[in-house]
């Protein structure tokens, strides 16, 4: 190790805390993963309710119309990016590699630099709450966040939270790529891939592709409020409507990187409780592609009244219609999967026909929207909140809720309570219908979206009235949630490795799994394998090279580094930096931060995976 | 296809699915990805192509063969990249050093132009003889407009450009700018394993994967801007466009 | 057992929905999209129609299935293993092939309902172009001055239109992107900086339509609205003739204290008087206030000074001015009066409740 | 490890004399487009002809110096894929914005 310029002693498998903040295990990062995006997630879900409060009659006075555009934007940008990214992250890693039979991802350390990435991101925009959070709607459009328009130092966190967020999920989706490709083991072709790990790999695809686009609009945003560069300034001949465009390039691709993971959540959920295999196993990856692929052709969707003409807007509304035949296509095939199976209505396979039932109802509002002439009528009312929530409350985090616990005796090695679940889920599921159906009503009767306020005369007061008190509705059923998971973690029953019977490689082995995963490292024979191991009985064999003679000490695992932790140290730093860049020394804090980050990037590179051996494993 | 190549299993999990390896796998996905991201700027650039409200445009400031002269440097730090890789395959030590040394170094002189080329942008100055002006650019015919009105013998523009002057400024600076920054970068890993290659062991011809993928990144950036010459150089000044 | 009431729960919630849904449509709300009152609105409400029965077809077919395949084929033994069939090609054909083709007959009528919308017709009349510019957090509109093609006659946050005839509008923003919106009469259209948009629509009835910004525009984005009225064309021109006019000159004494004061405080330093002005000149940071006297509503649609016919009470405009003066910002928060006009930002300079009362006296004179 | 040398000697990649020549070839591509570029009587016509050299001389790095051409095909895909979405978005976007506004 000394031959390395940079020799601090290398963490050798700590215990406790210290372990959290050095490991490279992907499982442990998973859980990080999941439990900060699930904090995030109740602060997200705080935020709307202070809203629904304030929107819950005519003319009230609770939260001051700054505070309110200061929530809604917060929200949206807390839920997208801090809430349901992340906590298909957490699944990413820990699901991926156990489907796929791996021992870890290809790039442990980054994966684990991936997580404090992200958990910078999180804390520096929701500190940004301090002082004034941003407040020009969480796509941010030009020209309210010129610094003309808005002066304080909001937007300027969330530009910069954005980008530290941005490369946390870069380096998670390069890391994902790779291991889906190069990391499967013998016999696991890719058509044999669970349908989770298939979905997560388009997301991540998507993402590597997508990501820049909005990286390069914040670039160009940060340099007009600090340098009065004029990419948006109207008065130099600026383009507000570039940003749009821009933005919603990645934003619609975005929005499909939010519904993948869950899709493929329930792809897994339903056949495990139907007890039969997923229909049209090949047409339902083949249908994600396509969705993946046609994503990008309907950006402008989004700006139906801009006024981009009616040929551009003709080409959109065609484009975004025909996207709902792929998607069509799955939900058919997931009715295919129920259909003549056995069905078991357990809380995860409640939460995953609840996704059916509620994605279905947004996915048609979506496509109500995708007819131009009428969307005029719609967009920007309380019909877009009404679609945005089908989608992502009654799709994306439904699906979510459905893969918390179904892998939950997974992961935490306990049983949750089977009741409590199904409470949860009921009231969930009723509170998002009193919650977000009525947006439909007040949004075709004429209530713009974004309004922290609305007059008596308007006919909207009962409507927002049921809308707010659905809203309390779930938070009763995410305490409910909440109290299951965090109780039974601690002392719930212990699970079998396979309680649900099920059919992917994550059931063969131990709950929760042991560091190194797999013992043997299995050999797939077919889809579904775990489950034709289970069917076949005996014809599973002992993989040829004879692993037997391993035991858990001689496999060896990537070690624990700090650099990661350090490197996203150094860059939240930078951020600090970037955001107060005249404390003290001009733009002093952003280079110290930067040093840091350098220091630890190099530092990293140089570090070999596993020290004992000098070789390079992944080579 | 690339399932079939599933690597035999050494008993430990070394080998990869598809035979190749990880870190050039996530490099060519990097790539694929940095496409999106010059890809978007440079959008942003066309986009803006000629709603400049005023100027100094392409036209005023563009000097092609000393552009020229910095393309074809980087054209050959390309090449001697790519001979430095290929040294280092064969064992060849000492070529592959002078090469890669090469390769900084014309990199450099890149970045020595750049630098150049921003700041006389910057400085952009023009005099314009009232009397007898020759052929203007609209810029100048502006700045003419302006100064001769009153009977002066001379014109003068106070200005260069600047990426705040108009769009052009910014778009371009922006650019290039960041292809520079990629430059750069480049220029402190190639001058890194440089630095490694003196230590015993870390470099040599069957672990040549760190060279390879510095070659990728260099020869990416490479591309990047054959592109950016041929877009934003030669079609700028490109009287039709 | 359980999952019969899964099932009735289901079906019941369903229905519910439905009949609320049908329930709701509430066509005599001031912004109800379920009451077209012209052709634009109508056209678009009618796109509407085809695709929610499309839509609701859809749906009831694929809950229907979903409730149906949950109760029938729910779990009976636990060592019960299904047959395990792993796809069905023409079926997945059928299912690709039928929304698609559903998607591909709702297309014709949107297509043509997009260029319907995209161009006005033929007859507009180029007296009927008018234009609309938003400002934080108010609308300021313009008219062809029938009298001189060089000028054009301002007004602001209410719009008054010809009934029965097709009507174009320019729209306009001088600060961020704001959307024009009047529900009954047509969707909604951008303003945004500096590229110029446009729409058009027709009001069938005589009557005072309620329009909203639509695209969040900061602080007051709530707070920012308008009315069109639609009166017969005489009666429209007539409107103009008078719009045309600077503000009156009044002869009660406290209202002249309050042209005084209206000079001395700063206020015309943003708000005009006179309203013919030269085609396409900047507009001043504050509505026109040469006949403030004579509108429904104060403050871009937030107080009302019109009784139930629509005529100005003068009592409630008095009161309005009063309340408006007195702290715009309670009425309208983040407002740019309350944040650029001396007197509200210098605490020495600010108005007394005589001078408000002057004011209010020679505002609530401007008919 | 050894194997990945001669895995590459077997993919036949080029010789330094062959970079060497594209080299050559790629400094004559630049320099006609710098001929052509000052041959008025092109006209329009220059956008697509420099448009179409400057690709060559994309393609030849790719194919080259990069080892695309030996290399694994993924490789490609990935690349490629990126490549050709950004030339979508880019292409949309002028679209959009030239005839549009
Ligand atoms: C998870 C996220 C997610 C998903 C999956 C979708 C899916 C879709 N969205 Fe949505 N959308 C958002 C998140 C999402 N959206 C968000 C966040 C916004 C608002 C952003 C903002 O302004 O803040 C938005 C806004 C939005 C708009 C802009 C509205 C406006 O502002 O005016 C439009 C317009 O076309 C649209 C359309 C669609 C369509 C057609 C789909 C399709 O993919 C849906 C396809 C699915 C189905 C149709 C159901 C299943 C299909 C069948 C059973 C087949 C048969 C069906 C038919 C024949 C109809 N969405
Ligand atoms: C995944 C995405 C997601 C999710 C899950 C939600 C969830 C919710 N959303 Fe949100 N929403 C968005 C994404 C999402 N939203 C987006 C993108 C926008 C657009 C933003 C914009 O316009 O810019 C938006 C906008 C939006 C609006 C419109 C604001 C406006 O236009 O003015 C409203 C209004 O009612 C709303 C409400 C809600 C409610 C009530 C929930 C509820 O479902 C929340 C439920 C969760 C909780 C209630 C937390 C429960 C737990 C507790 C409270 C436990 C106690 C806490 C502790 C112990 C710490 N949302
Ligand atoms: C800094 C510019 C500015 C100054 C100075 C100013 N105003 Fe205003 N005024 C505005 C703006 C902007 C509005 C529109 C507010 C809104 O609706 O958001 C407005 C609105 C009004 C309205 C309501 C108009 C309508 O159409 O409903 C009245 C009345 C008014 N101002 C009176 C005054 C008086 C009286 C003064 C002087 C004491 C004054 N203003 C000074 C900017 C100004
Ligand atoms: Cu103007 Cu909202
Ligand atoms: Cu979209």
């Amino acid at each position: 190790m000394s031959t390395f310029p940079i020799s601090i002693p290398r963490p050798v498998h700590p215990t406790g805390i210290w372990g959290w903040f050095t490991t490279v295990d992907h499982k442990r990062i998973g859980i990080l993963y999941g439990v900060t995006a699930f904090i995030m997630f109740l602060t997200g879900g705080v935020e709307a309710i202070l809203m629904r409060v304030q929107l819950a009659g005519p003319e009230l006075d609770i939260v001051s119309a700054a505070v309110f555009n200061q929530l809604f934007t917060m929200h949206g940008t807390t839920m997208i990016f801090l809430a349901v990214m992340p906590l298909s992250a957490a699944f990413f890693n820990f699901i991926i590699p156990l489907q796929i039979g791996a021992r870890d991802v290809a790039f442990p350390r980054l994966n684990a630099f991936s997580y404090w990435t992200f958990l910078a991101g999180a804390l520096m925009l929701k500190l940004s709450w301090i002082g004034g959070a941003t407040d020009a709607g969480w796509f941010g459009y030009a020209p309210l966040t010129s610094v003309a328009q808005n002066p304080g130092t909001g937007i300027d966190f969330w530009i910069i939270s954005l980008q530290i967020l941005g490369i946390a999920s870069l380096a998670a989706s390069f890391n994902f790529i790779v291991t889906v490709i190069n990391m499967r083991a013998p016999g696991m072709t890719m058509m044999r891939l669970p349908l989770f790990t298939w979905m997560s790999f388009i997301t991540a695809i998507l993402l590597v592709l997508a990501f820049p686009v909005i990286t390069v609009a914040l670039i160009e945003l940060t340099f007009d409020r600090y340098f009065m560069f004029n990419f948006f300034n109207v008065a130099n001949g600026g383009s507000v409507v570039l940003w749009q465009h821009l933005f919603w390039v990645f934003g619609h691709p975005e929005v499909y990187i939010l519904i993948l993971p869950a899709m493929g959540i329930v792809s897994e959920v339903l056949p495990v409780f139907s007890k039969k295999p997923l229909f049209g196993y090949k047409t339902v990856v083949l249908a994600g592609i396509i969705i993946a692929f046609m994503g990008w052709m309907v950006w402008s969707h989004h700006m139906f009244t801009v006024g981009l003409g009616a040929v551009a807007n003709a080409v959109f509304t065609v484009t975004t219609m025909l996207i709902a035949v792929p998607t069509g296509i799955k939900v058919f095939n997931w009715l295919g999967t129920i259909w003549g199976g056995s069905i078991r209505f357990t809380t995860p396979m409640l939460f995953s026909i609840g996704f059916i039932a509620m994605f279905l109802m947004g996915g048609i509002s979506g496509v109500m929207h995708a007819v131009s002439p009428s969307d005029a009528q719609q967009q920007d009312t309380y019909f877009i909140p009404a679609h945005l929530h089908y989608v992502l409350f009654g799709g994306a985090i439904m699906g979510i809720l459905s893969g918390i616990f179904y892998w939950f005796p997974k992961y935490s090695g306990k049983m949750y309570s089977e009741r409590q679940g199904k409470i949860s889920f009921w009231l969930i599921m009723i509170g998002q219908n009193v919650t977000f159906f009525p947006m439909h009503f007040v949004g075709l009767d004429g209530m713009p979206r974004r309004i922290y306020t609305y007059a008596d005369n308007m006919g909207w007061n009962f409507w927002n009235g049921v809308t707010t008190g659905g809203a309390f509705i779930l938070v009763l059923g995410f305490l409910l949630v909440l109290d299951n998971i965090g109780r039974h973690w601690k002392n719930g029953e212990p699970a079998p490795s396979d309680p649900w019977d099920a059919r992917t490689l994550e059931w063969s082995i131990p709950s929760p799994p042991p560091e190194y995963n797999f013992k043997e490292i299995p050999i797939v024979r077919s889809l579904d394998d775990w489950w034709a191991t289970k069917q076949g009985g005996a014809n599973k064999e002992v993989p040829a090279s004879g692993g037997s003679e391993e035991n858990g000490h001689d496999i060896h695992l990537p070690q624990p580094s700090y650099w990661p932790f350090v490197s996203a140290a150094g860059l939240l730093i930078a951020a600090y930096g970037v955001v107060f860049n005249d404390l003290l020394i001009p733009w002093g804090l952003a280079a110290i931060g930067l040093t840091i980050g350098f220091v630890g990037v190099y530092a990293w590179s140089l570090e070999p995976v596993n020290d004992p051996e000098e070789e390079d494993s992944t080579h | 296809m690339a399932q079939e190549h599933a690597a035999p299993i050494h008993g430990k999990d070394e080998g990869t699915t598809t035979g190749l390896s990880h870190r050039k796998m996530l490099m060519w996905a990097f790539l694929g990805s940095d496409c999106m991201f010059f890809g978007s700027l440079i959008a942003t650039y066309l986009v803006y192509q000629g709603k400049s409200l005023e100027g100094p445009l392409p036209i005023d400031v563009f000097d092609i063969p000393v552009t020229s002269i910095s393309t074809f440097v980087l054209l050959m730090s390309s090449m001697s990249m790519v001979l430095a890789y290929s040294a280092l395959t064969k064992n060849n030590m000492k070529g592959f050093r002078i090469w890669l040394i090469s390769t900084a170094i014309m990199g450099a002189t890149f970045i020595g132009f750049q630098v150049y080329e921003f700041s006389s942008f910057a400085n952009h100055h023009v005099e314009i003889d009232c009397v007898s002006p020759g052929e203007l650019t609209k810029y100048e015919q502006h700045i003419f407009d302006d100064g001769c009105s009153s009977g002066e013998a001379h014109a003068e523009s106070h200005e260069g450009l600047k990426p705040q002057t108009n769009l052009f400024g910014t778009t371009f600076y922006t650019l290039t700018g960041f292809h520079g920054a990629h430059v750069t970068l480049g220029i402190v890993w190639l001058l890194s394993l440089l630095l490694l290659s003196f230590k015993k062991g870390v470099i040599t011809p069957e672990k040549n994967l760190d060279v390879d993928l510095a070659a990728l990144y260099w020869h990416f950036v490479d591309v990047v801007w054959i592109v950016i010459f041929t877009v934003v150089y030669l079609f700028g000044v490109f009287p039709g466009f | 057992m359980r999952l019969q009431k899964i099932s009735k729960t289901s079906f019941l919630i369903a229905t519910t929905l439905l009949t609320l849904l049908i329930t709701a449509c509430y066509p005599d709300h001031n912004q109800s999209t379920f009451d077209p009152q012209g052709p634009v609105a109508e056209s678009q409400l009618h796109l509407f129609w085809w695709i929610f029965w499309g839509g609701l077809v859809v749906f009831v077919l694929v809950e229907g299935a979903l409730v149906y395949a949950m109760i029938k084929f729910r779990v009976r033994s636990e060592s019960d293993i299904p047959a395990q069939t792993h796809g069905n090609t023409r079926l997945e054909i059928i299912w690709t092939a039928v929304p698609a083709l559903l998607l591909l007959i709702i297309m014709v009528p949107t297509i043509n309902g997009l260029f319907y919308m995209y161009e006005a017709p033929k007859t507009t009349k180029p007296e009927h172009t008018l234009e609309a510019i938003g400002h934080q957090w108010w609308f300021e509109f313009r008219y062809p001055d029938p009298t001189n093609s060089e000028k054009e006659i301002v007004t602001a946050n209410e719009v008054y239109i010809p009934v029965g005839y097709p009507v174009a509008i320019n729209l306009e923003s001088v600060d961020v992107i704001h959307s024009f919106w009047v529900p009954k009469l047509a969707g909604k259209t951008d303003m945004v900086p500096s590229e110029g948009n446009f729409m058009w629509f027709q009001a069938d009835e005589p009557g005072e339509y309620y329009g909203q910004c639509a695209e969040y525009c900061g602080t007051s984005h709530a707070n920012m609205k308008f009315k069109v009225i639609a009166v017969p064309e005489p009666d429209f021109k007539s409107w103009l003739q008078v719009q045309s006019n600077p503000a009156l000159e009044s002869s009660d004494p406290l209202a002249q204290e309050g042209a005084g004061v209206f000079k001395s405080a700063g206020c015309t330093g943003c708000h005009a008087t006179k309203t013919v002005v030269n085609k396409g000149s900047k507009g001043r940071v504050g509505p026109n206030l040469a006949h403030v006297a004579s509108r429904r509503n104060l403050a871009a649609g937030m107080l009302r000074n019109s009784d139930e016919n629509g005529s100005v009470n003068d009592a409630l405009l008095q009161k309005n001015l009063r309340t408006w003066l007195q702290d715009p910002n309670e009425v309208k928060p983040g407002n740019l009066m309350s944040s650029g006009a001396q007197v509200y930002t210098d605490p020495d300079k600010k108005l007394t409740e005589e001078q408000i009362s002057q004011l209010v006296h020679y505002l609530s004179s401007l008919k | 490890m050894s194997q990945e040398l001669s895995e590459e000697e077997h993919t036949g990649h080029p010789t330094a004399g062959q970079y060497f020549r594209i080299a050559v070839i790629l400094c004559a591509i630049t320099a006609v487009e710098i001929g052509i570029f000052y041959l008025e009587v092109i006209g329009h016509w220059m956008i697509p002809i420099l448009f179409t050299l400057s690709a060559g001389k994309f393609a030849l790095v790719a194919m080259y110096y990069m080892h695309l051409k030996f290399d694994h095909n993924l490789f490609s895909y990935m690349f490629v894929g990126g490549f050709i979405l950004a030339a979508c978005v880019i292409s949309f976007l002028i679209l959009l914005f030239g005839v549009y506004s």
